[in-house]
This record gives C-alpha cells, structure tokens and sequence, in this order.
C-alpha cells in the first residue's frame, strides 16, 4: 500500500472540497468544551500545516456528528484518524501518550485493551457466568498466535520508537 | 473527386497536443485529397476565405475540417461551404478538439488518434452525396409552458411581434412565484405592483390565449410545427358568468378549513376558492379534491356556493376539455420548486413550529397573506430571529451541489422587512458565504447591515428547542468560536429544485437536463436559451436557479429566438432521412414496427413502403433492421460508415 | 437462528451483568450464541487512531473466527458494532487493504474472505417485536433517557442508520412498557470515544457532565443504552463528577426485567451508581401485573 | 508480441446525449486514454450487427456503444432498439470466440463528462486485461 501524505488524505477525504461553513465545529460535543476547531483542522490540512503537530486533533471523541452534516461531504472524522495516524508514525504523541500504550500492552498479554481484574472474576461467578470469559487469552496456543499476529503489525512498531 | 482538408490549430487548444504538422504530412497524398492545410482559427474569417477561395480556384467538391466538435460549428461551415457553391451536405467535420487534443495527454498518441480521425473522414467525406433541402412551412405561433414572470414576459414578448401565443399554466392564476412575494429585492419594489400589470396584459392581450388551470398532455412534431394537446380541468365555475364577485367563497361550508397552497400552507381557504385577490384570470375555482358535493355527493341540504351564486356560474357537470393547438415554436417557463427542508432533519422543520421556510415567509410579508402582512408567527411577534443560509444548496449529501443563486440576496430582503416592521427585533444570518453579485446586491447588503442586521459567518449547525424557546448552535467562523443563540423564528434559507414537472415536459420534448436537473441549455455560454431541440427555448427558473432580474432576461432572450423562427415562412427540413428503394422492399413491415413516429407506411397497392418525409427525423432505426437492405439513411448510409470503421482501426 | 456472540471486553471484564443479561434475553429469544476466542474489537479510539490497518487486521482476525462456521456476529455495545462493521465494510470495498490484512493473517494461518457480517443486538430485536411482547412478564412503566451511541448510527453512509432521527431504540423500550423521554441534545457523544476518556479524562468529564445535566432535567428513572463502553462512562462518571444518580442498564438489562428475570442475576447491583429505586419500581410493578 | 499492448476500440455514438456527454468531458478537460475511435450516428438504433462485426474483422478489440438513457432518448424509444439488439448480438459473438465484454453499451447523457472519460478508462482497462481480439490474431496470421 502507499505511504500516506497529508496531501493524499486531504485527496482521500475529500478536504479540498471545504467551504469553511463551520458547521462541523457547530456540532461538534468536544469543541464546545475545549479548543478543537473542527473546520480549522481541516482548513490546515489543506493548507498542508503541520496539523498533524498539533494537540487538538487529539480531542475529537471520533463521534462522526461533523463527517455526519459536512454539507461538502468532508470525511472529516476519517480524516482526523488518519491525521492521528500519521502523528504516531511521526512521533507526535498527545499529553496523553501513555494511557495508550498501556492499552496497548494489555492488548498483547491478555488480547484485551480491557483485562479482566480479580474483583470483576469473583462478580462473574457470583452472577452465573464463568470466572473468567472464553476469548483469546483462554487458550496459551491462541494468545501466542495473537501475539505472533501482533508482532508483525505496524501498530507494534510505533509502540517502540515512543 | 477533390476533397479539401483543413487542420485548425484552435489557438494551442489543439495544436499544444496534436502535432499538426504531422497530420498534414498523413494527409496531404491520401486517395482523393486535393489540398491539405493548417490554421491558426479555422472558424474565423481568414479561415473560411480560405476554403471558399479553395472551392472556387480549385473545384473542391468535398471539404473536410479537423478542428472541433461538429455540434459546435458544422452548420457554420456548412454555411461556410454552401456559400461558394458546395453542397453543404459534402462537408464533413473531424473532431479533434473535445474528443482529442482536450482529453488525452500523450501528444503522439493524440497525434495519432488524430490523423485516425482525419482519414476516417476523407473517406467518409468521399462518398457523402449531395442533398438538398426541402422547405416546410412554418406554424405562426407559439406555445409557452408555464405562467411564473418569465412564461409571462415570454407570452407578451412574442405576442407583441405580432404572433399568436398560447399560455398554458396548471395553477388556477398565472403569477408564479412572484405573485407570492410582498417586496423584491434589491429595489424593494412591491411585486404585485410591478407583476399585476403583467398578468393583465396578459389576460387582455388579443394575440394571447391564455390557458390557466391546464397542462400539456402530449407533443409530437418538430421545429415549425408542432402539435400539442391541452387538457383544461375543470374548474366547476363558467368562465363567461363567473363575475368573480366572491360572494362563493364567502358562503363555502369549508371556508377556513383547507391550507392554501398559494399560502404555503399557513393560511386557509375554502373548496371554492381564488388562490389570491389579484389572481389572473379572476375566475373562482372549485378543488374537487375537497369540494363536499364532489367528493362525496352532498354539501348540506344544497350546495351553498351554488345558492349564493346570482349569475348561476356553478356547474358541477363541467368536464375536462382537450384542446389541440398547432405551433411553430415552444418556450419552457416551469420555474421551480423550494427545497424541502424535512430531510435535513438536524434543522428541525416540521420538528419545531418556529422553524419556517423562505417562501413561507414570504407570505407572512403579504398585505393579503395570511396575517394581512403582520409579522405574526404562530401568535406572537417574533423578536430574535435567525436566518441559516444554504439550506439545500451547496450540499452534496442530499444531491444539490449548486448554489441557488437567489437565497444569499432574499434573506437579505427579508431580513429587512422584519426589522423594518419589528424595530427592536434581533436579527442574525448565519451564511455560508455572501454572494451578492447583481446589480444593486451589494450595495442592498451594505445597506441591510447598516440597518443593524448581524451577519456572523459560519452556518448553522443544528436548531434545537427548550422550554419552548428555539436555540441555533454555530461557530463564528471569523472568531473561531463557537456559539448558540435563542431564537423565537428560525428562518431556512431554502434553495431552489427544479419544479416536479420538469420530468413529464422533459420527456415530452425530450429535452436533457443537466447534472442539477434543470433543463439543459444548448451551450452553457452562447446559447444559454436554445436547448438542442430545435424549436424549444427555455426562459427563468427552468433552466436554472435564477432571480427575477435574470428570469425576465432570458424570457425575452428566448422570445426574440422564437420570433426569429415565427418572421419565416419556410424553414428548410434537414434532408438526413431514410430512403426506401421500393423495388428491393419485401413489404415485411418491420420498419413501420420500429418507426417511432409513423414515418414508414405501407402501400397496400404495391404492397411495399414508402417514407413520409415530413415525418421522418432520421434516426435510422429502421436501416439498421431492414431485413432487404432496402432502406437508404441518408447522409448515414451503410458504406459511408463502414468506410469510417474500415480508417479507424 | 444462531448467531456467534461477541460480548466485547467491557461487557465481559467490567460490567459482566451485561453479558449475563445478553445470554439470558437470548436463550429467551431463541437466539443460539455461539463463543469464539476473540480478542477485543480492537477498540476504534486508541488502536484505530494509532495505526488503521493494524486495526482492521485485528479486526478481522475476529470476523474470521466464526466465518469457518458461517455465523454472523452479533455485537452488543456501539463501539465493538462500529469496529466489526467498519472493518467488514471497508474490506468488502478495498481489494489494496484486504490484502493487507491477509498477509498478516497468513502468518497465523488464518483468512478472512468477508462472507459473515456483524450486527448489533438491537437490529436483531426489531425484528423480534413479537417474540418480545411473548416474553415480556412485567410492564414496565419507567421514564427513561436513551443512548444510541455514536458508532452504532454514524457514519450513516456505513450504517445505514438515520442518524439524526433514529427511532428503534425508542421504540423497542415501548414495548416494554416504557416511555422514552426527549432531552436536549439526546444523540450527542457521551465523551468517550476516541481515546477522550482514557486520554483527557477531564474533556470526557465536561462533555458528559453537559449530557448528565441535560437528562437529569428530564427527569427520568435512567439511562437506558446499547453500547458497553457509554454504558461505562455513564455509570463511573457520575461518581468521578460527585454529582447525579442516575441509574444506567443496558437494553439488554431492561429487557432481562421486563422478562421476569432478577435484577441479581443480571448484575444490576454491580453498577456505581445504586439501581435500588429501580429494582424497587419493577417489584411494585410485578406485584402489579400479578393481579 | 514485445511491444505494449494498446487495444484499438472503436466508439459508435449517439449526436444527442453520448457524443455531447464526451464533448462534455472534453470541454471540462476529463483526461481518458485514447485509444478509441468516435464514429457519430444520430441514434444508438442506426447501429446494425453487420457494422459491429465488420469491426471486429478489420481488427477492433473492442467496440463501444452509447447512447441517452432511457426515456431520454431523441427518438423516443431508439435506445429500447438499441437494447435489445446488443443483447442479442452478445450472444452471438460468444459463438464467434469473442467475449461478450469487447461489446460495452452504455447510457451517457449530455451532462455526463465524467461518467464517460471514467468509462472509457475503465472499458479501456478492461480491453487490455482481456489482450487482443481472437479474431485480430487469426486476421494478422492470415497476413
Ligand atoms: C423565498 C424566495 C424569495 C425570492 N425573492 C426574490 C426577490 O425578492 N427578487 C428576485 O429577483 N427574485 C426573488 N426570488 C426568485 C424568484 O422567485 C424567481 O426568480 C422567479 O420566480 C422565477 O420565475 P419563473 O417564471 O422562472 O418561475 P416560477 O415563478 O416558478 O413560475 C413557474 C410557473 O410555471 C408553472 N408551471 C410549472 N410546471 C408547469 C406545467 N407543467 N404546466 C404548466 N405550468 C407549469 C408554475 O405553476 C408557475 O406558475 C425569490 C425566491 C424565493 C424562493
Ligand atoms: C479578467 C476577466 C476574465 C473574464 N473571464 C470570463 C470567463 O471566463 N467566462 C465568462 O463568462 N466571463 C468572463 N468575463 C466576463 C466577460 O468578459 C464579459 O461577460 C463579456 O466580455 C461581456 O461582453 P460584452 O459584449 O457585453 O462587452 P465587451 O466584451 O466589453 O464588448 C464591448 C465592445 O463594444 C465596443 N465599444 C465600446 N464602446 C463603444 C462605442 N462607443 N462605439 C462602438 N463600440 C464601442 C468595445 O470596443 C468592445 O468591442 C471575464 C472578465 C474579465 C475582466
Ligand atoms: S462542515 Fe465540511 S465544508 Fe463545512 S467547514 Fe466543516 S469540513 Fe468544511
Ligand atoms: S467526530 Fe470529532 S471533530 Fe467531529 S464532531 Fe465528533 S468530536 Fe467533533
Ligand atoms: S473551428 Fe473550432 S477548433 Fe478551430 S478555432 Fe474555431 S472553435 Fe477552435
Ligand atoms: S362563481 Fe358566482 S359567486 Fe363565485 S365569484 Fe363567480 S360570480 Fe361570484
Ligand atoms: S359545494 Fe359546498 S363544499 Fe363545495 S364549494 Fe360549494 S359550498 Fe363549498
Ligand atoms: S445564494 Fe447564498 S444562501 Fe443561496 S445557496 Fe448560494 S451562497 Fe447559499
Ligand atoms: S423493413 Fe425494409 S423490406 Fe421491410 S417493409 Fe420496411 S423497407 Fe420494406
Ligand atoms: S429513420 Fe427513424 S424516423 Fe425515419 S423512418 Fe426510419 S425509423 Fe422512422
């Protein structure tokens, strides 16, 4: 596949098309309550700025409400996780970087971003369900071949370098 | 045989990609070519000199043009031709502009698509035969669809060049949209001031015969003649007592109790009914979709519209009447629709009360509206009032790409009527961009914002309510911020979509229409009144969004072009048509099956076909099936295009 | 009808009642769940963001369990459907990452070839009307505030959803007897999707508490919603926020009521936020339907 | 055959919606590959089977039809004719040897630019996956 470029996603998502309406921020749930400006993220994308540097990007909650009523059929959502993307590739992790990267590790030992704890086991059983859940980590011979799968994804390597 | 060919550069449109001199090098040297030259603009006036000096000094009697589409400039040249002495039907045209030079990017393969291209016309070119051109007489009138101000500024335009005129409108009163307006902008003039007038000229003028409360049911014929059926519905009152006194109305037992079209649905009115006072013909109608007695066969003891009625003009018995009409010439007035706003539900209309549309406001400004022009909204004067622009427009998700020309500048009309009738009322637009390009639009932008209007750039968001107050959210694109005001009257800026009858009158003149469903003009630039049916002009809104100004320009665009064909007598038939060699033809009747218009009939004496020539529009359907080869498509004969083929690959 | 169920990590490693209520509701149903060894989603926010196609090759490292057996996979929280169903979609259309994935896939000998496709539960309960109204013991007349989700309605051009006027939801909990009460703003995010709430805990929290505010106005006897990880942040917010007492079930939780079932066996008591009043309500109303 | 394979198309369309729909994409400069030849006919229906296979004897590796959608048709129904004919035809060529995909009918109105400089990448795509035409390659043996 190619390498994205800020340039190929402004193309893929459709950004050159903005008028800079600004219904995006209207109605976006995180703008209100902090700095992200929807239509300025897709404003500098287009301009080919650095948005990728930036923090903001990284207060959308991915709610697709803005990709949702772009009148211009803006894929703004789609275009922000791509942004995402390419800060991590880029080294450009938010404030936030580390919550991730436990989810992360998680994800690899048990093949849950989400492990199951001792308390939540013993409410399993209490309730009739079995203590602990039948998924990947269930079995030694799955768990490894999920990891196995894991090692060789792209995902793991931005991992590293941070 | 002499054929002449001639490269045209086109500027560097074609000479950037095709290398034009290797293409006459091809050329010159081929089987029948006389003389092979280049030009910098074939279709200028150095450019025909030199093929008519070519005809006259060197007995051309084939001329090929490689330049650009002949849907372009063919009838030019084959002016062009005919003028020293050509037959024009020998003329023969390359097109290596559109559908070479402007769409690929490899010049040596353009190149070589080109001189392709050129050969495959020389021989075409070679065995096209002289025709001649019949002439057919010309219909003197003319049919206009639609009675909005541009069917109307048609109507009296071509009816006062002398011409009969038949103006059929399916509303009970001819007016359109204007009629239901107060004030128009930029000039604020009153439109039943400047419209009224109009209608009445229309309804006394002795060359027009207006056709209110019909529609056209089917077309046939072409440029010339055309033949149209009509059919009047019935209006249930006799035009020539009805005094349009009212008093019907008045006495109707469903007076008040059915939302007026003519009102957007606020105000009421009654089973018998004008939808407005200045209506044109003042002619009271009754809706048999509501009428009592029509509906169910009873209206109280009698019917109390027919009992008031002094003059006795009532008559239940009238029927649907179908009328034909002959005429030379068709203008399309159709206008539009407003973009309902249901679908862009996050705007709440038909959600909210508050929530109305521009044209429903519009009849709130009317002194004969449905508050007799007081700015009452479901009871109360608003006070803060947002207007969202683009609703509809410019908005690829639901399919309308384009912007409707005329929303930026009306909400800038109405936002001063409020203010000027609410003095203390808080008035922002929320637009997308402003786009006042008219005469005087700008200026009247200016002016509004004096008056104290708030234009805040960033469009709405979503209109949402609480505690019965209406609250729009957006973001002040200019301060980057977002923001939500409370608002007691949202108005939508809706756009404008073509009017649903733009499918049926398409299908019957079988007109295009362009990517926005509007009807398509011939050529966006030169011939922005023509459409590619001979014959059939488009005038206002039909052809795209458009405000009045703009409307009644090319209503008379489209009148001076029907008057140019009504002055001629004859007009020449294009002789392209099918011939049948009556002695080959086994009689088999497949091509009176194929004809789509009754052109092939059969001799039942000979037992074999002829075509009617008046009739035949030369598709060549029925050549292509001809299971004797007897039919001869002229112009499109079966070598003439095997030749092309046999050059090209 | 037999469907393999993927009961995502929140449901099975934070709020199990959830899970309990999904399988008990099902066997009512008649629905067949089958497991399979998934891993989570992955979740769209943190992974998605971070790397897209190492999302969608977990992805379909999931999709491809129960595709051996030719089961469709039912989902029972927004954010796993949203995963599941924007990786099947996009793969359906991108031959390029399809490849991709299968690459990766190969290395552990697996493929995915996108016959199966996932569902939501509350696509398969709409189609249930009947079978519901059958197995409905109690009447429940509680008020309440529903939550669809982002993922589950949006993008709409994916889902297929009416993303500004949905009503299944709605409609599925007045079958049940219940009222869905309108509140301001009722299809905005509750602040935790894309990595916001593990990421600015305190952005989620201002975000939910502007919704909290909103139901709370509204006056009802709770939460209802068909996403696990809002569910989540619904419960754990009003605790971190020191402020509302809202209870927060799952659809599949209120359903497990309506369906006679105990407010233990489906895990209510293991919420933050106390489900006393309404476990209080459906034993007033069971006595009431006793009668 | 070392040299690139560049299939020859040839292109029948009709004056009103398809031959202005690529006037269209020419006057909007909608790039497409060139590899096919435009012949004008009035209408789609003026298109015989002799004049397609003739095409495909002299050589051509595809031929293209287009014509107005329907309802849209200049002559009313034409296309309908048109329709019909090519389905039949397809059939036909099967029997000759030559897959039905070297015949494409499409519907392209004059407002369709685009829609016909992406088909004619697309059928052009096409042509050259599939390689020359059997009958092209029996026709150069015989020379
Ligand atoms: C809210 C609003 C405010 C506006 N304000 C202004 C303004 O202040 N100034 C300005 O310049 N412009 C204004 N405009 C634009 C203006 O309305 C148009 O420019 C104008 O009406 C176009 O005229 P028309 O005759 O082309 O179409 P229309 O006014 O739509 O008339 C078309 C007529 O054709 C009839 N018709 C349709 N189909 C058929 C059929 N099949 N058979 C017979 N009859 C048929 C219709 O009934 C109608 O009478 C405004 C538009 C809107 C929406
Ligand atoms: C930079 C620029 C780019 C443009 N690009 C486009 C475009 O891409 N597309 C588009 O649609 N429009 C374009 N326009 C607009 C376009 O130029 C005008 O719409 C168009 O030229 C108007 O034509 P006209 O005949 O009215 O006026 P003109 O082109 O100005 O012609 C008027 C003629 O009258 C002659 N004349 C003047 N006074 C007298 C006199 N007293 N006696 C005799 N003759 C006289 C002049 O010499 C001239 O030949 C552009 C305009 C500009 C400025
Ligand atoms: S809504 Fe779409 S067009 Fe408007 S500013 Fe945002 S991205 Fe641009
Ligand atoms: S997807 Fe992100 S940017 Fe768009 S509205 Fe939701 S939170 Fe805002
Ligand atoms: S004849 Fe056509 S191609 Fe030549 S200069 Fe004129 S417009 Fe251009
Ligand atoms: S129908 Fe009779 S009552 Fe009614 S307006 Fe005409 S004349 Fe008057
Ligand atoms: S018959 Fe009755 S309902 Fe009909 S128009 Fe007359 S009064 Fe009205
Ligand atoms: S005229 Fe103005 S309001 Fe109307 S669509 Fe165009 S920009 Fe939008
Ligand atoms: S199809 Fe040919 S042979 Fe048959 S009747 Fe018509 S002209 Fe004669
Ligand atoms: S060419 Fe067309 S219109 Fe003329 S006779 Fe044949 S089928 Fe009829």
């Amino acid at each position: 596949m190619e390498e994205k470029t800020v340039e190929s996603i402004v193309n893929e998502g459709r950004a050159y098309a903005c008028i800079q309406c600004g219904k995006c921020t209207g109605s976006c749930p995180s703008g209100r309550e902090c700095g992200l400006r929807t239509r300025k993220v897709i404003h500098m994308a287009r301009l080919g700025m650095d948005i990728y540097k930036t923090e903001e990007l990284w207060d959308c909650t991915t709610c697709y409400t803005c990709q949702e009523r772009c009148p211009k059929d803006v894929k703004i959502t789609d275009i922000i996780i791509e942004l995402r993307n390419m800060a991590v590739k880029n080294s450009f992790y938010p404030t936030m970087a580390e919550v991730p990267k436990i989810i992360i590790q998680n994800l690899y030992s048990t093949g849950n971003g989400q492990p199951l704890s001792p308390e939540v086991s013993k409410i399993r059983s209490i309730i009739g369900l079995n203590k602990e859940p039948l998924d990947a980590s269930t079995n030694k011979d799955t768990l490894k071949k999920f990891q196995k799968l894991l090692d060789g994804l792209p995902l793991m390597q931005w991992g590293e370098t941070q | 045989m002499k054929v002449g060919v001639y490269i045209c550069h086109c500027g560097v449109n074609i000479a950037n990609m095709v290398d034009i001199p290797k293409v006459v090098e091809a050329i010159s040297g081929q089987t029948n070519v006389a003389v092979c030259k280049e030009y910098q603009y074939m279709c200028s006036d150095p450019g025909q000199n030199m093929i008519r000096k070519d005809i006259e000094d060197m007995g051309l009697d084939r001329v090929v043009v490689a330049a650009c589409s002949p849907r372009m400039h063919e009838p030019t040249f084959r002016a062009t031709v005919a003028d020293a002495g050509m037959n024009p039907y020998c003329f023969e045209m390359a097109n290596i502009r559109e559908q070479c030079s402007w769409v690929h990017e490899d010049k040596e393969e353009a190149t070589q698509k080109a001189i392709d291209l050129v050969k495959s016309s020389v021989a075409r070119a070679s065995l096209l035969e002289p025709l001649q051109s019949t002439e057919i007489p010309v219909t003197h009138s003319a049919l206009v669809i639609g009675g909005g101000i541009a069917g109307i500024q048609a109507a009296l335009d071509i009816a006062n060049s002398g011409f009969k005129t038949y103006l059929v409108e399916k509303e009970p009163s001819i007016g359109g949209r204007m009629a239901q307006f107060d004030k128009t902008f930029p000039t604020l003039d009153c439109a039943a001031c400047i419209l009224t007038p109009k209608m009445v000229d229309v309804a006394r003028h002795p060359n027009i015969d207006l056709l209110t409360y019909s529609e056209v049911e089917h077309i046939d014929g072409s440029i010339g003649n055309f033949h149209v059926q009509i059919k009047k519905k019935p209006r249930y009152v006799d035009p020539d007592l009805c005094t349009g006194c009212g008093l019907c109305a008045e006495a109707c037992r469903l007076k008040g109790r059915i939302s007026s079209e003519f009102d957007m649905g606020i105000g009421k009115r009654g089973a018998i009914y004008v939808p407005f006072p200045q209506a044109v013909p003042l002619l009271y109608t009754i809706d048999p979709e509501n009428c009592l007695l029509l509906k169910h066969g009873k209206c109280g003891k009698s019917p109390k519209c027919e009992d008031i009625c002094d003059p006795g003009a009532i008559r239940f018995d009238q029927e649907e009447e179908h009328i034909d009409i002959d005429v030379g010439a068709i203008v399309v007035a159709t206008g539009y629709n407003e973009f309902s706003p249901v679908v862009k539900e996050e705007y709440g209309y038909g959600k909210f009360k508050n929530v109305m549309t521009g044209l429903e406001l519009e009849r709130i400004f009317s002194p004969s509206g449905p508050t007799g022009g007081n700015p009452i909204i479901n009871g109360t004067e608003p006070k803060n009032i947002v207007f969202i622009s683009c609703v509809g427009s410019r908005d690829k998700r639901i399919g309308n790409p384009y912007c409707s020309r005329v929303c930026c500048m009306y909400i800038a009309k109405q936002a001063h009527l409020l203010k000027e009738k609410i003095p203390d009322a808080n008035i922002t637009v929320m637009y997308t961009d402003m786009r006042a390009f008219g005469k005087g639009y700008e200026e009247f932008y200016e002016r509004v914002q004096k008056e104290g209007i708030r234009y805040r750039r960033g469009n709405a968001a979503e209109v949402y309510e609480e505690d019965d107050l209406l609250f729009v959210r957006a973001e002040d694109t200019l301060l980057g911020e977002p923001y939500e005001l409370p608002a007691d009257l949202v108005v939508l800026g809706t756009g404008l979509v073509p009017s649903p009858d733009a499918d049926s009158i398409g299908q019957m003149l079988h007109l295009s229409r362009s990517a926005d469903k509007f009807f398509l003009e011939a050529h966006p630039k030169l011939r922005p009144v023509d459409t590619v049916i001979d014959g059939v002009f488009l005038a206002g809104a039909a052809q795209g969004p458009k405000d009045i100004p703009d409307s009644v320009a090319q209503a008379s665009g489209a009148a001076s072009h029907v008057v140019n064909l009504l002055v001629k007598e004859k007009i020449h038939a294009e002789p392209i048509i099918a011939e049948i060699n009556e002695d080959a033809c086994v009689g088999c009747k497949t091509c009176i099956v194929l004809c789509p218009y009754e052109a092939p009939l059969y001799d039942d004496e000979k037992k074999v076909v002829t075509i009617n020539r008046a009739v035949c529009k030369g598709c060549g359907s029925c050549a292509a099936a001809c299971p004797s080869g007897s039919i001869k498509m002229n112009h499109f004969k079966n070598e003439q295009i095997v030749a092309q083929i046999l050059e090209v690959i | 009808m037999k469907y393999a169920f993927f009961p995502g990590c929140i449901a099975k490693n934070v709020y199990p009642g959830i899970e309990k209520a999904t399988r008990l509701v099902s066997a009512k149903l008649g629905i067949d769940l089958v497991d399979y060894e998934y891993s989570c989603c992955p979740p769209p926010g943190v992974i998605a963001c971070y790397d897209k196609d190492s999302w969608l090759t977990l992805g379909a490292r999931n999709l491809s369990l129960s595709e051996k057996d030719n089961h469709d996979i039912m989902t029972i929280c927004a954010g796993c459907y949203g995963t599941l169903h924007n990786v099947w979609h996009t793969l359906k259309q991108d031959q390029d990452k399809m490849e991709f994935v299968n690459e990766h896939l190969s290395r552990i000998d697996t493929e995915y070839k996108g016959n199966i496709r996932p569902v939501h539960f509350v696509d398969l309960l709409s189609k249930m009307r009947d079978e519901i109204k059958q197995n409905k013991e109690i009447d429940l007349d509680f008020r309440v505030a529903v939550h669809y989700g982002c993922h589950y309605l949006k993008p709409s051009d994916v889902t297929g959803e009416n993303s500004e006027a949905p009503k299944i939801l709605d409609e599925i909990v007045s079958l049940l007897g219940c009222e869905s009460v309108p509140f301001k703003d009722r299809l905005t995010c509750c602040g935790a999707g894309g990595g916001v709430m593990s990421g600015e805990p305190d952005l989620s929290l201002k975000i939910i508490d502007r919704k909290l505010k909103n139901i709370e106005k509204a006056d009802v006897d709770c939460i209802i919603n068909i996403c696990s990880f809002c569910h989540m942040n619904f419960d754990q917010s009003q605790k971190k926020l020191h402020a509302y007492d809202i209870p927060v079930l799952h659809l599949n939780q209120l359903l497990g009521l309506a369906f006679g079932f105990k407010h233990k066996h489906l895990g209510l008591h293991t919420n933050l936020v106390s489900t006393r009043d309404i476990v209080k309500k459906v034993k007033g109303a069971k006595r009431e339907s006793m009668k | 055959m070392t040299e690139e394979f560049k299939p020859k198309i040839v292109g029948f369309l009709c004056n009103w919606c398809c031959y202005a729909g690529a006037d269209m994409a020419g006057t909007s400069r909608m790039k497409y590959p060139s590899n096919i030849r435009i012949i004008r006919v009035m209408c789609s229906s003026r298109i015989n089977t002799e004049m397609i296979i003739k095409a495909f004897q002299t050589g051509a590796d595809a031929v293209f039809i287009g014509g107005c959608h329907f309802g849209d048709c200049h002559y009313v129904d034409g296309n309908y004719r048109t329709k019909k004919r090519i389905d039949v035809l397809k059939r036909l060529l099967s029997h000759m040897g030559i897959e039905q995909e070297r015949l494409r009918l499409e519907w392209v109105s004059a407002a369709e630019g685009e829609k016909f400089s992406k088909t004619m990448a697309e059928f052009t795509d096409t042509i050259t996956s599939l390689g020359p035409s059997p009958l092209r390659e029996i026709k150069e043996e015989a020379i």
